[in-house]
């Protein structure tokens, strides 16, 4: 009776996203607030982010010529990129989408400086390359790439540094003596926050799971990120417990099992509705 | 339905001036590029020591 | 007056456009200009054997 509810739930939702889809110019604060409610359906969702994050402009007389615009663009940048040999043939794809974004930002190294990717690019390469598990084509992947990353610098830089501290207050609310214990275990500093909260924890979900927090992520939410962080933690809490080194503590929470990452999605984004509330912009 | 039709406009100018910037970043790298490769052309070849210069320190990939 | 605001909006944006189309002669001609360079560059200044191996080998672009 669950599933019929979900999948029932699941058509209802389908049809008014495709009510929204049909409007024009596309309202997007209401598209919003349904991927802030819903889990978006996959066949739309690679199209709603592009709404979302400005890739596509609202209005669809528009489209095709904007869409034309940034396959150019893509174009422009990777064939230049080809001929200053900053390239080669065998060079992985998501480090062409870092050269790429790199050269747009103007933080191009000079071909004769050029190292293998560092340490700081990391964070990048792995959101580039779970939206390339996600999105086939690369126009559209790059595109998605650059502006979710610029995105979410722009609007939340600020508040990742507050994400670990938030993450603690959650995790004191719902389960003091898990947080009690990574705190005397000398855990608790040690998370992986940089994988949780600057990667959006790509790299850590499988992308089918990963897919239903970006949703959150580029609709407007980077609290998301914490109460995912909570869960992950209720989920494991039993191994916790038992584990008194930080630093197998955050191997473990580095490397994560994959099989019930979807449903510690599902219970986070519950967590995060009875917190922050459901957003109630009627859609 | 004027602001309509503005916006609408507004969108399709940024994303082709988006182009005119991209453009604008490749030019900037080009000419970086090109000042390195003179200043490699320019000093003699049978000089310091690097005859195959520092292109192939580089890893491809 | 809608007109009006419809026909400015094309004028920007065929600016726009020609703007783009200038940007990108330039881009070539530094293009071609860098292709030009590497081709001295990978041949060798005495002779015709390769010293410096494979990196000259790959087609640009």
């Amino acid at each position: 009776a669950y599933y019929e509810k979900v999948g029932f739930r699941g058509v209802e939702e389908k049809k008014s996203l495709e009510i929204l889809l049909k409007d024009n110019p596309l309202d997007v604060e209401k598209l919003c607030t349904f991927s802030q409610r819903f889990p978006l359906p996959s066949m739309y969702r690679v199209h709603v982010w592009k709404v979302l994050l400005g890739i596509l402009p609202p209005h669809s007389e528009s489209q095709a010529l904007v869409a034309g615009y940034r396959r150019e663009q893509y174009t422009d940048v990777l064939q230049a990129l080809q001929v200053m040999r900053f390239l080669h043939a065998a060079t992985p794809q998501v480090e062409v989408y870092l050269r790429m974004f790199q050269l747009e930002g103007q933080e191009l190294p000079r071909l004769s400086e050029l190292t293998p990717p560092e340490e700081e690019d990391e964070d990048f390469l792995a959101i580039a390359k779970a939206m390339e598990e996600i999105v086939e084509d690369p126009v559209d992947c790059y595109w998605l790439i650059k502006c979710f990353v610029n995105q979410f610098n722009n609007k939340f830089g600020d508040s990742i540094p507050h994400l670990p501290k938030s993450l603690e207050h959650y995790l004191s609310q719902e389960d003091g003596r898990l947080l009690a214990h990574l705190k005397a275990c000398g855990a608790l500093r040690r998370l992986p926050h940089s994988l949780w909260f600057r990667r959006c924890f790509a790299g850590c979900f499988p992308e089918s799971s990963l897919q239903r927090v970006w949703d959150k992520v580029i609709s407007g939410s980077c609290k998301i990120l914490v109460f995912v962080a909570v869960e992950v933690l209720l989920s494991y809490k039993i191994m916790l417990m038992a584990m008194n080194k930080p630093e197998a503590i955050v191997q473990f929470l580095s490397s994560m099992p994959q099989e019930n990452t979807d449903a510690i999605v599902t219970k986070a984004i519950d967590l995060w509705h009875k917190y922050c509330g459901t957003p109630m912009h009627s859609v | 339905f004027l602001e309509d039709v503005k916006g609408q406009a507004k969108a399709e100018l940024q994303a082709s001036e988006s182009r005119v910037q991209a453009q604008r970043k490749v030019t900037q790298a080009l000419q970086t590029e090109l000042l390195q490769l003179y200043s490699r052309l320019d000093s003699p070849p049978g000089g310091a020591s690097e005859p195959c210069g520092p292109h192939n320190t580089r890893p491809a990939g």
